[in-house]
């Protein structure tokens, strides 16, 4: 589940990683009433809701107050499946539950709605034993139907949410046995069978089953929002964006072991930087996720940090960064075909110069798609030392040489080594590390010219395949997928192997991977294909970035989980002490 | 014409005593009034005549104290109104003065009325400030009254008007109701003619000398025509560089000047000017290019000629039917012409027949023509060769359409316009550029009608290079200075700018620019009504002097009355786009055909002395 | 003469009086002061900030490495102030001499294209190297960091407020990307002179033509022109760089082609009416009445009596341009690694943590070059109507 | 006076016509176009699905007809009258089909609708803001031009001319970063129209028993002061320099000093004579003010998050929105055009010389 899609929506705040945190819950499903523990201590608490049931034994603990955060762009829809942007997603994971959770300090799965499950043998089966009690924030019980309508709906053609559609579409069906019963069954086996059919966000039948009839409605509509989460929209059908911000109430009806704390979740939309690092400073917006420069200043900032707890934290599913070569163009192969360029490519650019200077040591080098915690990661691998001579030296074998005495290489035909790194322009750190890569190739005789560009036209360059070189990031998972972006049948016209990357050794082994469904057996597939990946450098890989945040200190509960910075996660575990409250309705 | 009535003298109403009146612009001091004194005695009217520039208008602006604050000053001076000396009022005093006391109208009735008040708004106003007890109606009625006074057709209606609804008369009639609705005892009157028709004119002299003696006012009156001098004044003050050299009365001034100036400025009256002498060498001994009849230069060198007198007699014969088709009127004057007659008739250098400009009046959605604006009405007309022919007429009648039709600036609606035989009418701009080296223009506005830009050189020798005329640069210039000489300007005058010449020198520049051609016909659009007397003198002078060496023909379009008899051979007379009266100038301006011809000799103001 | 009371002989022409009562004025000699300052610091800019030495004497062999990277640009302008700073001392026309430089520059770029070649990448951090540390004596230029010099040896992180950089002295602070301020702002001067003239250069051509075309024939071609005009005022120019800077990439001379090929109704309207006004006036009739073919009747005869008043609205135009500039940076279409006051504080203001530096200095730039043509456009209005001016009293 | 405003409202439609062909024109050729425009909608989809979404627009906006037939198309779409497709498929002409401004591909919602969200928050900010300027700009202006040369002329002169300069977005990030900052002067909201808990309140302000509630209307109020006067002192700088010219040009008009020979005060002249006249070249000037805040609000909009117009277009046009940019820009040159004939019209209104017919 790439989305790097959502880099684009979240231009202002790319940083933005807390967000993204909650976006996976809202997608993998939050909190989980625990059918595996068979004695849950004294009260009746299920095991998703043990951390925020712990919370409420604090003794500064008190219910009230809103949560009030900003987001950076102005939000299109809210509505799910055509909702497109990781605000949206944040938005809905309040609202929207699914079956199962990922829990934060073992990240193993958890039950939700769902009591318990089981897989089958082969694996191509998955049943839930839904919670009885469980209803919608208007009253509707939740039942298995309603999970098994949530596939049919997305899965009908006229619903705009062909995005979901790809995911799901290794499910064969999905069927409701009585009230509490949902058994999903799969096409073939994959990897990820669980959190596909655990973590669809489940949606009420009676809401949207009218829209079945009237998809147009359904595909233009912004705001048409109900589940069974702790808050609700006041009108699930009629929040236009018009309004400048999101506002969600407590949902009276949770139906959850714990209540959550805060009366009312509200989103504000505040398009420009400073306007929302003042606002924040003002006191009037919760959090602030800064910019390694700016988190570097504000460090000294009295008033900032009178009022701030600061987190600094490498979320396990932080995307990572990398520039791609373009192997092929115009049906010819570039300069970037050959693995010599682009190991020296990767020897020239000194990731841990531009973690330092760009990036303020905020960052850690990447070697991989996969991040040095994944379990997908062989240790082994080292991130490529920056070396010049060993680049130039790479180069010279390749046929690189300064023949005109201009300072630019040339190859054996007397064209330069020149190539354009096309980025997208409104990202002020990729800017800076544009310009710093070009002159640490400028070193090696390199001529690097930046390129910025707007989105929709570097999709169609992309598209195009219309580019030398392009630097872009990709989202991650707990585990990551590399068939969308390196198997080679993704490289065929539309696919995201955009850089035209093919070895038939990568091919089998990704397939192999993601038909094995015992973890054990999986993991030292992925090694092998990590390896071959270091080995041929398609991508310079470049660095993960570490969240910074600061929250105010009338937070409360802020904690450090294997997901990340528990702010906002579900269920909230977060809380306003009494004598901090600001916000009495 | 001197006013009808006399007053038994008491006391002056307005003694100015040696007024001096300092503007501070920048660098010098301009010192506009120096040492002035005079009296204005209970209902007479004093008349300041000069040039312009002279300090008429600053005088009359310190006697109401019009004079901006930041700029005017008064070194020495009093100025005694009913008792009070005007130059010691405070602010607040001299207001109640303005407007109730003394009231004055000014030379422009155009831009002089607010253009977004209905008249009666502007009247009222008055009323209000000096009358504060007056009720609304009291205060329309008197308005209503006061424009009726002024014998403004139809009050009630206009009362409501807007200045630009009314014509320029009307409007300095408004202006004049205006300044007498309160009663003021001085009415100050800054040129309040200049800008009007003479016939219009000459009701409103009639006007303000009817109001005079039915209020009894006195009036402070400023001009620089001595025909209106002669009309309107008891008493008369001569200005000059700021100083009164000459007053008295007005009678005393004008039989027996005895300033110097107030002698010359009366000598350049056209009436009083010379003829040029009778008996210059024949204009023949210049050999001109041109295929000019050898009789041509004699016509004018022994004067009254028989054939002047033939020609007057044939043109009485003309002006009988001048009021039936005018096409006819021409069949009829060549048919009767003596031989030498007909000779000149066919030799006629522009031949305009059945000429018409319309403008087009558009209404509507798309602009259609709905109507026209007849400014040239069927005209025909010959201007034989060598001759100054004069068209006379009022504002606004098609003088200066016509004269640009022929020079196809306007582009005629019908008709035909030939010159030396050749036709103009239809030809495309190209084929007309060579043509236009024949014709050419001069204008009324010294200001504008030289580019600012343009070195004198410049102006004069493009045209040239232009029409292939002088082989080279050196050349061109050569004959650019000749011009010059002729036009009684220094050669260096060709190296400097139009503004730093002063008007009369702008006018000669203008002529030279038409001369530098060596057209055979020039339209001279009212060339010398923005110039002062003297100037206008010389111009006249030069004018009669060039066409007697180069044997020029002239279309000469003008409302001044003496000019015309003192310069051309014919006159042509237009009304309302068409031509009512046509024939030598003596027997035009001497024995009137026409009505409308009669009406307007008889408005021009004379100098009888 | 009696009538011309002060004699008005003088020898200055009509435009040589607007000039001397355009410059009588305190505001508007800061204002050319402050343009003048600028245009040195662009013509001379490779020698005022630049990270290689003006001289340098190694092994006793002097060479000026300033002078073998000057880039094609850097000498081309060079020359053309030296051609302007002679033809201004010739004896010639105000025409002649601008067709003298015209041609003389455009030599002089051509000559430039072919014998200047720079080297083809500049990397800066040599410049602190070995190879010109270890000299016999070297001058550096005023400051010593070229804009493009982001001082990446020196470990410089950017955004470091003045002076407060350990080792190096940036009197003006650093920007984002670590280059020194000051440099940037000198070299930036370019862009700002540049854009200002060549957009409304621009502009003013097409407006003229256009607008003097109308004029000039009304009826139908005035009808046709006008609703050009008006179409070319409500497409918003925003709208055109948007997708032009997406189909040509970014660049100064794309930014001001669009930005004139926009601007130019205004002008056009302003000349139209001018000329129709000017149509009427004598001296024009007198040159149709004389033949004169209609170039010269529009552009020797019309034009120049016309442009008076336009050239005023140009002063103020030039000054738009500038902050037209800023604000395509700040839409983020800014040109790339090219110094430019319109990005660097576009950097002040999209940082969050308010950067005093990046604010004061290239705002204050902008803010003083705009204020000075407005000084300049200002007075420039008084003189040709002295009715406003402060100074004259207004003849009443 | 009819047909005048006949003929003028016909020779929008060419002008109309001109631009969105040019606009329409530069789309077309725009690289990142709509085709591109599909691809961020459909990022994460299959070849074949990215198919199906193109082969749907291909049907509903005919992109894989020639531009000039899509243009025609998007012409008969937006005009009230045209042809309509009926059941059968057959094309008849109808006057009454009214106008479809399309649907925008980015939101994937009607034109109509997004502009009608959009709409009313800027011509609030321009209603809000033109009374303010035109009152202030006016009284600057008057006051410097009667007093002329005085101190507040050649002060009030020089500050016009410094404002003026002033670039919008160092202007706005000012004062956010002056007067709306706990650290400096904390006096007026960051961001937005109106604060949460406005949006609870009472229309009016009023005194209850927690004290005093600033309500709806104040809260607003409060909300514009700094986009406001952002958005205003450029174009009230000029306004203000304007009004002294022309009021300079009139107090010395023949007509003034007709009135100052009737004995008026100074003052009188100048308000029931110089003032009107004086009024008129504004009343031209303000034809162009109205589209000019129009466009100069994006910068504004951004800094104080405000979801304007100036947003919407950069949006459109930075995401290839072809039904919407076409639709801002000829809604926005309608209104531009109007804007001329209204001012046009007030003119007859107010200069009794102007008649039209
Ligand atoms: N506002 C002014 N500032 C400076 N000088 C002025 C001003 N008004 C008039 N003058 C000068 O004062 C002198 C007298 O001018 P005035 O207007 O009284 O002449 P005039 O006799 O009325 O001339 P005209 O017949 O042209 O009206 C002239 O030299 C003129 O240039
Ligand atoms: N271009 C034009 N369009 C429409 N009407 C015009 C035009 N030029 C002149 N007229 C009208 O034609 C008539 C004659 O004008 P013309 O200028 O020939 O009068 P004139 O006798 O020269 O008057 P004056 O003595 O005031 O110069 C006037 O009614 C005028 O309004
Ligand atoms: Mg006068
Ligand atoms: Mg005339």
């Amino acid at each position: 589940d790439r989305q790097w899609l959502k880099l684009s929506d979240m231009q202002t705040a790319l940083a933005d990683q807390a967000q993204a945190v909650r976006e996976l819950r809202g997608l993998a499903g939050s909190g989980a009433l625990s059918a595996q523990t068979a004695n849950p201590p004294s009260s009746q608490v299920a095991q998703a809701f043990q951390r925020a049931y712990a919370a409420t034994k604090l003794a500064d603990y008190a219910r009230g107050d809103w949560s009030v955060e900003a987001f950076g762009t102005n939000l299109k829809t809210i509505t799910p499946l055509i909702s497109t942007d990781a605000y949206a997603a944040n938005v809905q994971s309040y609202v929207q539950e699914s079956l199962i959770t990922r829990n934060p300090d073992t990240l193993a799965w958890e039950g939700l709605v769902a009591k318990n499950w089981t897989v089958s043998e082969d694996g191509l089966t998955i049943s839930f034993d839904l919670r009885d009690d469980v209803s919608f924030s208007d009253g509707q019980p939740l039942t298995a139907e309603d999970v098994a309508f949530t596939f049919t709906f997305i899965m009908t053609d006229a619903i705009q949410a062909p995005r979901d559609r790809a995911y799901l579409e290794k499910i064969q069906s999905v069927k409701a046995d009585g009230k509490d019963r949902v058994t999903f069954v799969f096409k073939e086996p994959y990897f990820e069978a669980l959190s596909l059919a655990g973590g669809m966000n489940i949606m009420p039948k009676h809401f949207y089953e009218p829209y079945l009839k009237e998809p147009q409605k359904f595909n233009e509509s912004k705001g048409l929002l109900l589940g069974s989460g702790p808050y609700r929209l006041a009108d699930p059908k009629n929040w236009t964006p018009d309004q400048g911000s999101v506002e969600l109430l407590r949902n009276e009806r949770y139906w959850g072991d714990v209540q959550p704390a805060y009366n009312r979740i509200l989103w504000k939309i505040i398009q420009n930087d400073s306007a929302r690092l003042t606002t924040y400073r003002n006191g009037d917006i919760d959090s602030y996720s800064a910019r390694p420069v700016e988190y570097r200043q504000l460090q000294n900032d009295a008033q900032i940090q009178g009022k701030s707890q600061s987190f600094e934290y490498m979320p396990p599913v932080v995307g990572y960064s990398y520039i791609g070569w373009n192997q092929i163009r115009g049906g010819k192969p570039t300069r970037f075909a050959d693995k010599r360029v682009r190991q020296a490519m990767t020897y020239l650019t000194d990731t841990g110069r531009i973690i330092k200077d760009v990036f303020l040591g905020y960052a850690e080098p990447a070697v991989s798609p996969f991040g040095n915690a994944s379990k997908q990661h062989a240790a082994a691998l080292q991130p490529y030392q920056a070396n010049l001579d060993k680049a130039k030296a790479l180069l010279k074998e390749a046929g690189y040489e300064d023949r005109n005495k201009d300072g630019v290489l040339e190859d054996q035909a007397g064209q330069a080594f020149e190539f354009k790194l096309t980025y997208f322009q409104a990202n002020e750190d990729t800017s800076r590390m544009v310009l710093l890569l070009k002159d640490l190739y400028a070193k090696a005789g390199v001529k690097l010219v930046p390129f910025p560009q707007e989105w929709p036209v570097m999709l169609e360059n992309l598209d195009k395949k219309d580019f030398d070189a392009i630097t872009l990031g990709w989202t991650s998972s707990i585990e990551t997928d590399l068939y969308q972006a390196f198997h080679s049948s993704q490289a065929i016209s539309k696919g995201d192997n955009f850089i035209g990357y093919q070895n038939p050794e990568l091919d089998k082994l990704i397939d192999e991977a993601r038909r094995t469904v015992d973890e054990a057996k999986r993991m030292p597939l992925w090694q092998q294909a990590e390896r071959i990946l270091y080995e041929d450098q398609p991508y310079t890989f470049l660095m993960r970035r570490k969240s910074l945040l600061f929250v105010d200190k009338r937070i409360h509960n802020l904690q450090m989980t294997k997901l990340g910075l528990n702010l906002g996660s579900l269920p909230l575990e977060n809380y306003v002490p009494l004598a901090q409250q600001k916000y009495t309705q | 014409m001197a006013p009808q009535r006399r007053r038994v003298v008491s006391s002056p109403l307005l003694q100015v005593k040696h007024l001096r009146t300092y503007l501070q612009t920048g660098g010098e001091p301009v010192k506009a009034v120096e040492d002035v004194s005079f009296d204005i005695p209970q209902g007479e009217t004093f008349c300041l005549v000069g040039e312009s520039g002279s300090g008429k208008s600053i005088s009359a602006l310190s006697v109401i104290r019009l004079l901006p604050d930041g700029i005017a000053s008064h070194p020495s001076g009093e100025i005694i109104f009913d008792g009070r000396d005007l130059l010691a009022l405070p602010d607040a005093d001299i207001r109640q003065v303005r407007g109730a006391q003394i009231a004055m109208i000014f030379q422009e009735p155009m831009t002089s009325l607010n253009p977004v008040l209905s008249v009666g708004e502007q009247i009222i106003e008055a009323l209000h400030l000096h009358f504060p007890n007056m009720s609304a109606e009291e205060a329309e009625q008197r308005a209503v009254v006061a424009l009726t006074q002024v014998q403004i057709p139809n009050p009630g209606a206009r009362f409501r008007d807007y200045p630009h609804q009314l014509s320029g008369g009307q409007r300095q009639r408004v202006m004049i109701a205006m300044a007498l609705a309160c009663q003021p005892k001085l009415l100050i009157a800054d040129e309040p003619t200049t800008a009007l028709d003479v016939t219009v004119q000459a009701e409103i002299l009639r006007l303000m000398r009817q109001l005079q003696d039915d209020t009894g006012m006195s009036m402070l009156f400023i001009t620089h025509d001595f025909g209106v001098v002669a009309q309107m004044a008891h008493w008369v003050g001569v200005m000059q560089f700021g100083r009164l050299v000459e007053a008295g009365r007005c009678r005393e001034v004008l039989s027996r000047p005895r300033h110097p100036y107030t002698q010359k400025l009366l000598a350049s009256v056209p009436e009083n000017l010379a003829k040029p002498d009778a008996s210059a060498p024949p204009t023949t001994v210049r050999a001109e290019p041109v295929d000019a009849p050898a009789f041509e230069g004699s016509h004018r060198a022994c004067g009254e000629s028989s054939v002047v007198k033939l020609s007057r007699l044939l043109s009485g014969v003309e002006a009988n039917g001048a009021s039936s088709a005018q096409p006819a009127v021409f069949a009829k004057t060549s048919s009767g012409n003596t031989p030498s007659q007909v000779a000149v008739q066919s030799q006629a250098l522009i031949q305009i027949r059945n000429l018409k400009v319309w403008f087009p009046v558009r209404k509507g959605l798309l602009r259609r023509v709905v109507d026209h604006i007849k400014a040239v009405d069927d005209v025909s007309l010959d201007i034989p060769r060598g001759e100054i022919v004069a068209l006379v007429g009022e504002s606004g009648c098609g003088k200066t359409t016509l004269g640009r039709a022929v020079l196809q600036l306007e582009p005629p609606t019908a008709g035909s316009i030939k010159i030396a035989g050749r036709e103009l009418v239809g030809l495309s701009a190209k084929e007309l550029r060579p043509m236009r080296r024949q014709m050419q223009i001069a204008f009324q506005d010294p200001q504008s009608s030289l580019n600012p830009r343009l070195l004198v050189e410049t102006t004069l020798t493009e045209p040239m290079q232009v029409h292939g005329i002088g082989a080279n640069r050196d050349e061109r210039i050569e004959l650019a200075e000749q011009l010059l000489d002729d036009m009684q300007l220094g050669r260096e005058a060709l190296w400097r700018y139009p503004h730093e010449f002063s008007g009369g020198q702008r006018q000669r520049i203008g002529l030279a620019r038409a001369l530098a051609l060596n057209p055979e016909f020039i339209v001279c659009d009212e060339i010398t009504s923005a110039l002062d007397v003297s100037v206008q003198a010389e111009i006249l002078q030069l004018l009669l002097e060039i066409r007697r060496r180069r044997n020029l023909t002239l279309l000469f379009i003008t409302h001044n009355i003496g000019v015309v008899e003192y310069l051309s051979d014919r006159t042509v007379v237009m009304y309302q786009g068409k031509i009512v009266e046509q024939g030598s100038t003596a027997e035009v301006c001497g024995a009137p055909e026409h009505e409308y011809t009669r009406r307007l000799l008889g408005a021009v103001p004379r100098l009888v002395v | 003469m009696a009538s011309s009371p002060k004699p008005l002989i003088s020898r200055q022409s009509f435009s040589a009086r607007i000039w001397r009562r355009t410059l009588d004025g305190v505001g508007v000699k800061f204002g050319l002061a402050w343009v003048g300052v600028l245009v040195l610091f662009a013509v001379f800019a490779p020698f005022l900030a630049n990270s290689m030495p003006l001289l340098m004497s190694k092994n006793g062999e002097i060479s000026a490495p300033v002078l073998r990277y000057l880039s094609i640009e850097d000498a081309w302008i060079l020359v053309a102030f030296f051609i302007a700073l002679a033809v201004s001392r010739l004896p010639l026309a105000g025409g002649a001499k601008f067709l003298v430089f015209l041609s003389g520059t455009a030599v002089a770029a051509l000559v430039a294209n072919l014998t200047v070649q720079p080297p083809a990448l500049v990397i800066y951090d040599d410049f602190r190297g070995p190879e010109y540390v270890q000299v016999d004596w070297k001058i550096m230029p005023p400051i010593p960091y070229a804009p493009g010099d982001y001082l990446r040896d020196l470990g410089s992180k950017g955004l470091e407020a003045p002076f407060a950089s350990a080792g190096h002295t940036h009197w003006m602070g650093t920007e984002e990307n670590g280059a020194d301020v000051l440099s940037r702002m000198i070299h930036a001067s370019r862009i700002a002179l540049s854009i200002g003239f060549i957009a409304t250069g621009i502009a003013l051509a097409i407006g003229i033509v256009v607008g003097g075309l109308m004029g000039y024939f009304s009826g139908i071609v005035d009808m046709l022109g006008m609703r050009l005009v008006e179409i070319f005022e409500d497409i918003p120019t925003l709208f055109l760089l948007l997708t032009f800077v997406a189909f040509f990439g970014r660049s100064l001379y794309m930014m001001m082609v669009i930005i004139g090929v926009t601007g130019w109704s205004g002008y056009a309207r302003y000349v139209r009416t001018e000329f129709l006004k000017l149509r009427k006036q004598d001296y024009v009739q007198a040159a149709i009445a004389s033949g004169l073919p209609l170039h010269s009747i529009l552009f020797r005869h019309m034009l120049p009596n016309g442009v008076a008043p336009l050239l005023v609205a140009v002063s103020f135009g030039v000054a738009g341009a500038i902050l037209s500039e800023a604000t395509l940076s700040f839409l983020g279409l800014g040109v790339v690694d090219a110094p430019s006051w319109g990005a660097m504080l576009d950097q002040a203001v999209k940082s969050s943590t308010f950067n005093w530096w990046m604010a004061v200095f290239p705002g204050g730039a902008i803010f003083m070059t705009v204020f000075a043509y407005n000084l300049i456009g200002e007075a420039f209005r008084d003189a040709i109507d002295p009715k406003l001016s402060r100074r004259n009293g207004g003849e009443s | 006076m009819l047909t005048y405003l006949l003929r003028r409202l016909l020779l929008m439609v060419p002008t109309l016509l001109g631009i969105t062909v040019v606009v329409f024109a530069v789309m077309a050729a725009s690289p990142g176009g709509i085709s591109a425009q599909t691809l961020v909608g459909g990022m994460d989809m299959k070849p074949q699905e990215k198919q199906a979404l193109l082969d749907y627009y291909n049907k509903r906006y005919g992109l894989d007809q020639p531009a000039p037939l899509q243009y025609l198309r998007w012409l008969n779409n937006v005009s009230p009258i045209g042809f309509v497709d009926d059941e059968q498929g057959h094309k008849s002409f109808s006057l009454t089909k009214g106008m479809d401004l399309g649907t925008s591909f980015q939101y994937g919602r009607p034109v109509a609708d997004i502009l009608a969200e959009r709409i009313p928050i800027t011509l609030l900010l321009n209603l809000v803001t033109i009374p303010f300027t035109y009152a202030l700009a006016i009284w600057i202006g008057m006051k410097s031009a009667t007093e002329r040369g005085g101190a507040f002329d050649i002060g009030a002169s020089l500050s016009m001319l410094a404002l003026w300069s002033i670039p919008t977005m160092l202007a706005g990030v000012l004062l956010l970063g002056f007067f709306a900052n706990i650290q400096y002067f904390q006096w007026f909201p960051t961001a937005g129209l109106s604060a949460r808990e406005a949006l609870d309140m009472p229309f009016l302000p009023h005194w209850n028993d927690s004290g005093f509630v600033r309500g709806f209307l104040l809260d607003r109020i409060w909300h514009l002061v700094l986009p406001v006067i952002c958005l205003s002192y450029g174009g009230f700088a000029a306004l203000a320099k304007l009004t002294r010219t022309s009021i300079l040009e009139n107090l010395h008009a023949d007509y003034a000093r007709t009135a100052r020979a009737k004995g008026l005060a100074e003052r009188d002249v100048l308000w029931t004579h110089v003032f009107r006249n004086s009024l008129l070249p504004l009343i031209t000037v303000s034809a162009g003010l109205l589209p000019s805040l129009l466009a100069g609000s994006l910068i504004v909009e951004n800094i104080f998050s405000i979801n304007g117009m100036g947003q919407l277009a950069v949006e459109a046009v930075k995401g290839r929105d072809r039904e919407l940019v076409l639709s801002i820009t000829w809604i926005s040159g309608f209104l531009t055009l109007v804007g001329y004939l209204i001012a046009d019209f007030c003119y007859t209104l107010a200069d009794p010389r102007v008649s039209y017919d």
